[in-house]
């Protein structure tokens, strides 16, 4: 995908040198290896910081939230699922932004590659086209990229931007034949008590630093409800409870919102894969409403409107 | 007589179940003890946070009840709030809580048998599923 | 090891409700343990901790003197989860009170020097304290001319309107009282903002250090007219608020720069704030 | 402070598993793809191969929730509303294998809990009775910077003991009296020139792969409000997420919020760790917040880690150099980056 690069960086120059864009908003190469950082570029001169690999793996819907400029963004299909939600929910408008959108492959897992280095350090990172390779301290391993795609992307089914001004390449075949749902199906089949000590056992390890909350596009309330004071909702210790209230919470306000980016369990720092919760939340709302959230400007959010013939089978 | 009986949160609709309610009082229908009203403006009033805090609170079921589709006072607040709730039903029940602590209905002012039909199948569901036990908050497990 | 987050056991001994919005009530509090008080040594400008078990803690400035024993008084805005409980809460109540805290206005530097005191609203608490500090008979003759320029929005909203009124008829301190705006045809104060009252009514820098309290719009064009008046940023006074949670310089929220509003401050004078970052 | 002793690695290790009974002790194990300090009880098993545990272990002398007070809240109980401390054990506590740049933590956090005015009670008896046994960092990670921001890989301020990996066998140099006192009640052998020659060598080797350095100069000479009003502020803090990923895992953010909460009629007052990167930490009960903006929060950490605290105790920065904040900030935001641009 380092493809993409440069035909990003050409057309930001342009985007911003014709004043078409205010600032532009990427990707550069982050200090870390398999770690890019979001950029907002400012000046023409300074596009060649952008890059596209397969270590994209922040959504960038997130730093459009009440921008008031013209913006030029980079989008791939689940980024610019979430840009679909932004603009529907009142939080940009679709005239002021541009978007590149980007047939995506997928990105990579940056634990399982490490896990794949024994957890050694790497150094180096570099890829071309299916396979990339790592490098550390008297070692170097070329790794297929395939093997190593964020569980998210492995089932994903909108690799292809669903709203961009301009596709930087040709579509990439969905991947229709994955059941992204074959997890949660499992746990349903468990009786309750497995499935308590499943979610327990899940977030036993969260310090509630609320990455997951903040790396969520979606997550942007000005008051989030863990602060509200009247009345409290939530503890603020790592109580048990008090987590789990907050991750069930987190998640529900993502019903019908969620777009799997996975951008959540990305940047845990203690490695929650909190996306079970809002999988099963994407699994019903995909069974009983037929939805998936962020795909077109022309439907209201999943909880803005209604069918008279909804699913009602569970109320008396 | 210390026998366990259930505590039920009941969130209400002030239009319609609210009135069942009274009208099997007044009608002197018999229905389980159990519950616990709270009398909200809509089932659509209903926040998710509400339910999560009757459970955090220690209630061993959950019972929203509205108007019937169609009757909203407020004309579609239950058409919402039914959405709201088939998620939420799905998320709790997938993280462990047991499928019958939490119930939905819609019951009209005029339908005290339904209320006192329903009453009874919620109470006896949260019953058989004895007293509540996840997500209830103690005193916080901290050092 | 002397535990600073433990509060002293108090008990409501009175309250006074102080504004016609009942948004402002005096807490009068007396120590549970006599020793207790011995060890609650406070000067004018400091402010401690109300903790309300099972709700929070609060930081509020002492508003009464030193100068006066056996109890601390408290004025309390209505505002939030603390501060709601603590209004509807009854004489005989028990809570826990955590200090003094913070440093104080300059008491020994203003020896010997004049005393403007300008307060605006509900920040007129630490001031009162220092007002009824300085007439104390013992502490009077250390003290220049005392003036007092204090406004609210409208004559409901003063607070401690009897001392007040006592103020004005004593001869040895000079009383400025305004509001906004009055409908009371009676008022026979001023009418007008705090800036321009000060404006008006204080005519000499001279030998004379400015204590302001308010809210932040009345601090601010106060500290002009001051300037004006030939008040040196040494010489002007104020005292700062931010979120604080500890109190004691510990768990770092209420920093301006490097210094702690409620450890290093609250009270700085202008001359120091200028060198710090304006994140209050 | 003694001679040095070197024991075999499996001897070493029973010495620890032998001193639990005297010490509550604490080692790293791995949970997962990634090692934690975890009390080492029956069926943990200690894992000295790592190079650092994902949280700092800040959290044994400062746990991330700590009940401090509790009374009733009941009229008719005795000690109603008069809050009391919560009963806790204090007892000798012995860490094994903290690394030099988080030993050193402590001590910069000391300066904050432990100062002539005020003591706090449990950051202070805690620390007081805990051991810290060190393990040298042959192999510095590539985000690790602690040779520039504190005492280096083999650093042994705020150890009293300093294990030096020799392959087979551990070198155990006693650094405090505490450490020292130990040592002697383990039976090894003295340590030979040669042992010390070669961890003196492993040191230097480790060293010289750190190649990040800076100048504290301009941090101490440079105005706070100067640096306060630069202008790459927004631009350092534009894909900041404001989450507490970089304070939590960081062993020298101490900030903390105090929350009573009620359980049947019982009140507890505890306090978490909190993080200026949250807006509610600075938000006043009027709705005003000096630090309402993202890049004021981004700002607010620099600024503390890197200006405040350096004027404040004229004792360096308030940064140890683990890095635990470079690798783990989800959006990279790299702290060795904004050194560089202060003292620029």
């Amino acid at each position: 995908m380092i493809r993409y690069t440069e035909k990003i960086r050409e057309r930001a120059r342009e985007l911003l040198g014709q004043g078409k864009v205010d600032v532009f908003i990427g990707y550069k190469k982050g200090t870390v290896p398999l770690m890019n950082q979001p950029v907002m570029i400012k000046r023409a001169e300074d596009v060649d910081q952008l890059l596209w690999d397969s270590n994209c793996c922040l959504n960038l819907a997130n730093y459009l939230t009440k921008r008031t400029e013209k913006i030029g963004i980079v989008a791939n299909g689940c980024n610019s699922r979430n840009i679909v939600i932004h603009i529907l929910e009142n939080q940009i408008k679709r005239d002021q932004l541009y978007i590149l959108g980007i047939p995506c492959e997928g990105t990579i897992d940056h634990r399982a590659v490490l896990r794949a280095a024994d957890n050694q350090e790497l150094l180096g990172y570099s890829e071309d086209g299916k396979e990339f390779t790592i490098r550390g301290a008297g070692f170097e391993k070329t790794l297929k990229k395939e093997e190593f795609l964020r569980t998210n992307c492995k089932t994903c089914q909108h690799r292809n931007p669903v709203i961009y001004d301009e596709l930087l390449g040709d579509p990439v075949p969905e991947n229709t034949e994955v059941d992204p749902f074959s997890d949660v199906k499992g746990l349903e089949t468990q009786p309750p008590e497995k499935k308590w000590s499943f979610f327990q056992n899940l977030i036993s390890k969260c310090i509630r630093c609320y990455a997951c909350r903040n790396a969520c596009p979606l997550c942007y309330c000005p008051t989030c409800f863990v602060d509200e004071s009247k009345p409290q909702w939530v503890g603020k210790s790592i109580d048990p409870i008090d987590t789990m209230t907050f991750h069930i919470l987190r998640a529900y306000h993502c019903a019908g919102r969620c777009t799997d980016c996975g951008a959540c369990e990305r940047v845990c720092p203690v490695a929650i894969p909190m996306r079970q919760f809002t999988k099963k939340l994407n699994k019903d709302a995909k069974e009983l409403f037929d939805w998936e959230a962020g795909l077109t400007l022309e439907t209201r959010p999943l909880f803005d409107f209604y069918k008279t013939s909804d699913y009602n089978e569970f109320i008396y | 007589m210390n026998e366990w009986s259930p505590k039920i949160t009941a969130f209400l609709c002030n239009w319609c179940t609210y009135g069942a309610a009274d009208l099997a009082g007044v009608s002197r229908l018999q229905y389980p003890p159990n519950f616990r009203v709270i009398r909200v403006p809509c089932s659509g009033r209903v926040s998710p946070k509400f339910i999560l805090a009757a459970f955090r609170q220690g209630a061993d079921g959950v019972w929203v009840s509205g108007c019937h589709p169609g009757d909203c006072h407020y004309l579609e607040g239950n058409f919402y709030a039914r959405r709201k709730f088939a998620l939420l039903k799905g998320l709790l029940e997938h993280i462990g809580i047991e499928p019958g602590r939490l119930h939905f209905s819609w019951i009209s002012s005029a339908e005290a048998t339904k209320f006192v039909e329903v009453a009874t199948k919620v109470a006896n569901a949260v019953g058989a599923l004895g007293p509540a036990k996840y997500l209830i908050k103690q005193r916080a497990e901290v050092a | 090891m002397k535990n600073p987050y433990l509060p002293y056991p108090v008990k409501i001994d009175d309250i006074v409700v102080e504004t016609e919005d009942k948004n402002l009530k005096t807490f009068k509090f007396v120590f549970l343990n006599p020793e207790d008080e011995a060890n609650f040594k406070y000067m004018p400008g400091q402010f401690a901790e109300l903790s309300v078990p099972g709700k929070g803690e609060i930081p509020i400035g002492i508003a009464s003197s030193p100068t006066e024993k056996g109890y601390l008084t408290f004025t309390v805005n209505k505002v939030g989860v603390v501060t709601t409980f603590l209004h509807n809460m009854k004489v005989g109540d028990i809570m826990g009170i955590r200090g003094p805290l913070g440093n104080w206005y300059p008491w020994e530097e203003m020896e010997g020097k004049n005393v403007v005191i300008i307060g605006g609203g509900f920040a007129f608490t630490t001031l009162r304290s220092s007002v009824v500090y300085m007439l104390h008979p013992q502490n009077r003759p250390k003290f220049g001319k005392i003036t007092v320029v204090y406004g609210a929005r409208n004559p409901g909203l003063l607070l401690y309107k009897q001392e007040l009124m006592e103020w004005e008829k004593r001869d040895d301190i000079e009383m400025h009282i305004t509001v906004d705006a009055a409908d009371d045809p009676n008022w026979k104060y001023n009418v007008g903002f705090v800036p321009a009252i000060t404006e008006q009514k204080v005519k000499s820098s001279e030998n004379a250090y400015a204590i302001v309290c308010g809210p932040p719009i009345m601090i601010k064009f106060t500290q002009p007219v001051l300037e004006k008046l030939g008040f040196p940023p040494e010489r002007i006074i104020l005292s700062l608020e931010n979120r604080m949670k500890c109190a004691i310089g510990m768990c770092g929220r209420c920093n301006v720069g490097d210094q702690f509003v409620c450890k290093d401050g609250p009270v700085f004078s202008l001359a120091k704030l200028r060198t710090l970052p304006p994140e209050y | 402070m003694g001679t040095s002793k070197v024991l075999k690695k499996d001897e070493w290790l029973k010495v620890i598993e032998d001193l639990r009974k005297g010490y509550k002790v604490f080692v790293p194990t791995k949970e997962g793809d990634f090692h934690f300090f975890r009390e080492y009880k029956d069926g943990i098993r200690p894992d000295l191969n790592f190079s650092n545990t994902r949280l700092s272990p800040k959290g044994l002398i400062y746990p991330q929730s700590e009940r401090m007070f509790e009374c009733p809240l009941s009229k008719d109980q005795e000690g109603a509303f008069i809050l009391k401390e919560s009963p806790k054990d204090f007892g000798p506590q012995l860490v094994v294998g903290i690394r030099p740049c988080d030993a050193y933590g402590f001590l910069i956090v000391k300066r904050n809990f432990d100062n002539p005015q005020y003591r706090d009670p449990w950051w202070v008896r805690r620390y007081e009775s805990t051991t810290f046994v060190g393990l040298g960092c042959n192999e510095p990670c590539p985000t690790c910077f602690c040779n520039a921001a504190a005492g280096g890989p083999f650093g042994e301020e705020g150890l009293d003991l300093l294990m030096w990996d020799l392959g087979d066998e551990y070198l155990i140099k006693p650094i405090t009296e505490k450490g020292s006192n130990l040592l002697a009640k383990v039976e090894g052998k003295e340590a030979q020139d040669g042992e010390i020659k070669e961890a003196e060598s492993l040191k230097k080797e480790s060293q010289k792969k750190m190649d990040f350095s800076f100048d504290i100069t301009p941090l101490k000479n440079k105005a706070q409000l100067e640096l306060f009003n630069e202008p790459y502020w927004e631009d350092v803090a534009f894909s900041c997420i404001n989450c507490g990923t970089c304070t939590y895992l960081c062993p020298t953010c101490w900030c903390f919020d105090i929350q009573d909460e009620v359980y049947k009629n019982h009140c507890d007052r505890i306090r978490n760790w909190d993080s200026c990167m949250f807006p509610l930490f600075t938000l006043h009960g009027s709705g005003h917040n000096p630090r309402e903006k993202k890049f004021q929060r981004v700002r607010q950490r620099f600024m503390h880690k890197l200006k405040y605290y350096v004027d404040k105790y004229g004792n360096g920065i308030q940064c140890s150099g683990c890095g635990r904040c470079v690798r783990y900030c989800p959006v990279n935001i790299d702290i060795r980056n904004v050194i560089g641009l202060m003292c620029g």
